[in-house]
């Protein structure tokens, strides 16, 4: 049965149509990823630096956004984006950008949440010696990085598998059009619904051989931080 | 030796470089410092002694502008200066008690501060090479300075504060973990610092070898207050009492026979 | 029962059921009476589209099985997975669109000359592509208007739900082929992008039939539950309740019982 | 409409209906990131500091299992428990054990992940500290959990984010019965699926109150060292 | 001092507990350590001395069974052990040039290695008073570990090391950040434990002071090798050449002028 998958799977492959939707599923997350990395990192090393009241309060509420369910962020950018919202005129609702723009909402908190508790774990003492050796706000905040660096990357491999892996709001702002807005996942939850479970197997393995790859080349790109 | 005292007497005479006034501080809500006023002079070397959690390192953080005191002021060139102050840390350098090392090599340690202060690459590679040759590391530039043994660690961070050429320079403790050679090195290099570039060196150290071969003044904290302040000679000559008299090693031969006594008073 | 400790008691009937008739809200109805008249069962609706609600059967998986797709129901009952299909009840597909009309849909005499009216002009169309008994109803409606498989930019398939599917039609203001179960619940909830263009033609028909899953297949099915259910949907009493329904919520019935008595 | 929907959460949390859907969500999910703690937190301790050949290799599929698919998981699960598949005669399809193992199957590998990143990220003198003070592997294995006490709590913040989020899986396999298997999740689904966008969104910010909730004492818990 | 000599002299008769054979070790590509044969007998201090980078920490972290050589053996009562070996590592305990202490009090930390052999819970109590109260951080007991000073936080690592009254004990420079009363407190409280309790203490320092204070032998390490080792007096007395002169301090006043040398011959 799994070993039938397997060949299907295999076979799969072969077609231009399954590409196009891995390379869709790609894009849409890898972009997603791209864009909550460059939002979600600073930020959390901001909050991750800084000692203000309420700081607490502001952990916990992005600590919390990791429990975003899909459906509901899915729902909530389909409002904003539907014609009778108030980015309607826009006209982005079924096309990629609005499967990014939730897929983003998903990705940053998972991002930031990791990135502060990183931040956090750096003893007081490193930054205190970049601070005495004359190192400014940006510059604290750029040395903080260097030192949680293996933070970063899990924070990044969190915020891709959250994402590539999720439907519930792909489906709802994308519309899983066939050659349009089609990611894997939406296509697996398709077959699945039509009673093709093999089908559906089959793609989950693609999926999952993706995010293996993706994986490898991730670690081998940051100096094999991974299996220090 | 005596060159060295005689330019700190100048300086001295000047006004202050750094001063604190009214600093109180407390940690984990114990009082960890109480210190009315202490003022440092272009130049100078004022080692700074007294017994383990006296508040030596505390000062020299706040002196630092690493910390805010709990009260209190200081001052940097008669200015109100605090952590926020960016241009007047600039100005300082320091070596930790326990020094940290960045990711990287030895060479790429050593140039942190340069290229904080976005000194142009020539410059910064000149001088890393310059102070990594006067410390005796130019052997392990492109070592990983996560991998140094504890000396080599203490002289990559001594090289990380001098290649700055600050106005202040805090050491604490900077010679713990150096061989003997190391530390009559580094002391040569302190006389000559504090003469030719006129650096204010506060100098951390139980050593009273260490304090008679490179203080102008000795400052003697106790407890988080000063027990005793005063050129080094004086110091040594007429300790205000028996706590720095043995921190001195003034105490003869009886010291031994006195056991436990000192350390129960703490 | 939510302290339940887990395992299906033999008195669970498993329903598998399409979304649609699950969402239309008949089922809240239909379970309390049926259990009242059968105090020793207990009925668990499991929506899912036609397809996978037929796999479930074929898997063992449900005991009983209420889809609307004639053919792959007859296909499920002749490979033996299913013991007799019974018809139930049907309710009608409407053909709704935006206002404007642009293939002139309002005006057809009948659906398979809406639709191909609609692919004429080429004019935007929201497909379920599910394989779900309305998907095949659309199939079906498209064949007889000529059109032998749409395709183009115009054609849009979005592999879900009726609900979604409506949605999708909603905000894209695309034709869009709807049950009128669905239609009714969900039209208070849409945009007014779409309003219903063409309904009553005999082509619109949706039957809908239930199955018991065949206990030879499948020694652990409920069968006595399934024939219990399955026997009382088709009874005067079933069939009244389903003809009752939706009549003062929407001033109309949502299904038509026609069960051969 | 948003402060329309809260005052329709509240309104809907009188309901006893409401309330039993929330608990067994909590239920579910909390099982399930408890049983993923118990495994995933040991066997990431162990792979953090064992040093053996294919170490990184063995990071990877982990990393890679973030990326698992709900509906895909949901699948598998669902025919290993089919009456059909291997488990069938333990009859636990369609009921809270399934969704549990469902959700255990998503929650251990970011569980593992992030407990073997922040082993990972203990200096080995600490690990030499305890060892020549007379530490054995179990208590070496003890002295490490200790020192990345707060990546810990972020493993299990996060795994619990990720399932009692997720509904793709629970739904495959518990079946959104009403009454038995319906948690907040899915019955948002279900509720957007009819069009109550409103009901949909008020058991979103119910589902995230919890979260927060949550996480507020669990952050205290661990005496503060969120807040650090 | 003297009776301690004595005490190592009768140990250095007996059979060798601690002895290392063939040591060879490599870090990071580059041969640290090349030791042919060192021996530890019961109840002496060897004092291990020598340059920064030489040697010492590697040699002590092989010794105390942390770490494996590249090549050679370690012997402990004449068995071959390695880091595999717990028994034996149980029977030592360390305190590291840079010791780190664990999350939790001052008391905690050192009652850490009682509760690793699980020792009762009264013992462990008895036993951290005692120490405690021995190294004069009775007062900070129940302070955060975390949050201490260099030489309160050196002294907790001691604390740690000598409560488990360990057959060897290895000191990697103990005394770098204590004060001069704590030093000499440490000082006479080891040559009480090196008489009373028989204990081998393996001494890493820079401090000729500090050797002559507590060493029945000296072994000096250069580029991992041994240069010299023997006897304390004998080592003061005949220092095999330059480098171990001036390690010692044992070079006349005219040390100040020969300058780099030293430095320049690493
Ligand atoms: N992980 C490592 N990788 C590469 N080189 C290392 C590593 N650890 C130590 N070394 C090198 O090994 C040599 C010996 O180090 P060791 O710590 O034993 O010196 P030491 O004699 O204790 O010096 P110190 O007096 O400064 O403490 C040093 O030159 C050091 O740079
Ligand atoms: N974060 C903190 N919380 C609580 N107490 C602290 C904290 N940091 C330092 N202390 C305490 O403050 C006192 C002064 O510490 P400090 O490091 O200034 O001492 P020191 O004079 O440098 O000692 P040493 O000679 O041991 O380096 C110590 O008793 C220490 O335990
Ligand atoms: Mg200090
Ligand atoms: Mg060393």
């Amino acid at each position: 049965m799994f070993l039938d998958s397997i060949r299907q799977a295999l076979g799969l492959l072969a077609s231009a149509e399954v590409w196009s939707i891995i390379l869709r599923s790609v894009e849409v997350s890898g972009t997603a990823v791209a864009v909550a990395a460059v939002i979600g990192i600073p930020l959390g090393v901001l909050i991750g630096l800084a000692r203000f009241p309420g700081r607490g309060a502001v952990v916990a509420v992005i600590n919390t956004g990791m429990a975003l369910p899909p459906v509901v962020v899915g729902l909530i950018v389909f409002m904003i984006l539907s014609r009778s919202g108030p980015l309607g005129s826009l006209q982005l609702l079924y096309t990629k950008q609005a499967m990014v723009l939730a897929q983003l909402v998903l990705a940053v908190p998972l991002v930031l949440g990791i990135t502060v508790s990183g931040i956090g774990g750096i003893p007081r003492e490193v930054l205190m010696q970049a601070k005495s050796l004359g190192a400014g706000r940006l510059q604290l905040a750029l040395a903080a990085l260097n030192e949680a660096k293996l933070t970063l990357v899990l924070a990044i491999i969190a915020g891709m598998g959250r994402i590539i892996a999720e439907v519930g709001a792909v489906m709802m702002v994308g519309g899983n059009f066939k050659g349009e807005t089609q990611v894997m996942t939406t296509t697996i939850l398709e077959e699945v619904r039509k009673g093709e479970y093999a089908l559906g197997l089959a793609l989950g393995i693609i999926l999952l051989t993706i995010a293996l790859a993706a994986n490898a080349v991730m670690s081998r790109i940051q100096g094999g931080v991974m299996t220090r | 030796m005596s060159d060295n005292q005689v330019a700190q007497t100048n300086g001295a005479a000047a006004s202050p470089l750094l001063k604190a006034e009214g600093l109180w501080h407390a940690r984990g809500g114990r009082m960890v410092l109480d210190i009315r006023m202490i003022e440092f002079f272009p130049g100078e070397t004022l080692c700074l002694m007294g017994r383990n959690g006296a508040g030596k390192s505390t000062l020299v953080s706040i002196l630092n502008l690493l910390e805010k005191p709990s009260r209190g002021t200081v001052l940097y060139g008669g200015e109100r200066v605090g952590p926020g102050s960016k241009a007047a840390r600039r100005r300082m350098a320091g070596v930790f008690q326990q020094p940290h090392m960045f990711a990287g090599t030895v060479e790429s340690n050593v140039a942190y501060g340069l290229r904080m202060r976005r000194v142009p690459a020539a410059e910064i590679e000149r001088r890393v090479g310059a102070v990594l040759d006067d410390l005796g590391i130019e052997h392990i530039r492109n070592h990983d300075a996560r991998s140094l043994s504890g000396g080599e660690a203490q002289r990559v961070a001594l090289a990380r504060a001098i290649v700055l050429k600050p106005e202040v320079l805090f050491l604490d403790e900077p010679a713990g973990n150096l061989d003997r050679l190391a530390r009559q090195d580094l002391h040569r290099d302190l006389r000559r610092i504090a003469v030719q570039e006129n650096t204010t060196v506060i100098y951390v150290t139980h050593s009273p070898e260490e304090a008679r071969a490179v203080a102008g003044r000795i400052a003697i904290l106790d407890g988080g207050r000063i027990r005793q302040i005063g050129r080094a000679r004086e110091v040594f000559g007429s300790p205000a009492d028996d706590l720095v008299a043995r921190l001195l090693d003034r105490e003869s031969a009886d010291s031994k026979r006195l056991g436990h006594i000192g350390r129960k008073a703490v | 029962g939510d302290g339940q400790a887990g395992g299906n008691s033999t008195s669970d009937i498993i329903v598998a059921s399409t979304t649609s008739t699950k969402d239309s809200g008949l089922f809240d109805v239909l379970l309390p009476a049926f259990e009242q008249a059968y105090p020793d069962y207990r009925v668990k609706v499991n929506a899912v589209g036609t397809g996978e609600a037929l796999k479930l059967g074929e898997k063992c998986d449900a005991d009983v099985v209420l889809v609307h797709s004639p053919e792959a129901e007859e296909k499920f009952v002749t490979d033996e997975f299913g013991t007799e299909r019974r018809e139930i009840m049907y309710n009608e597909f409407v053909i709704a669109g935006a206002g404007a009309d642009p293939a002139g849909a309002d005006t057809a005499p009948d659906a398979s000359t809406a639709f191909s009216r609609i692919a004429q002009t080429r004019s935007g169309f929201i497909s379920r592509g599910d394989e779900s008994g309305t998907h095949k109803a659309e199939k079906k409606l498209w064949v007889k208007g000529g059109v032998l498989t749409p395709s183009g930019v115009w054609y849009r398939s979005t592999g879900q739900g009726m609900g979604e599917t409506l949605r999708i039609a909603d905000e894209t203001r695309s034709y869009v082929l709807v049950d009128l179960g669905t239609w009714l619940s969900m039209k208070d909830s849409l945009s007014g992008g779409v309003i219903v263009l063409l309904e009553g033609d005999p082509d619109l028909f949706n039957q809908y039939g239930v199955i018991p899953v065949n206990p030879e297949r499948c020694p652990a099915v409920n069968a006595r539950g399934a024939a219990a259910f399955a026997d009382w949907l088709a009874s005067p009493e079933g069939q009244n309740i389903i003809g009752e329904y939706g009549q003062e919520q929407y001033g109309r019935a949502l299904f038509t019982p026609n069960a051969a008595q």
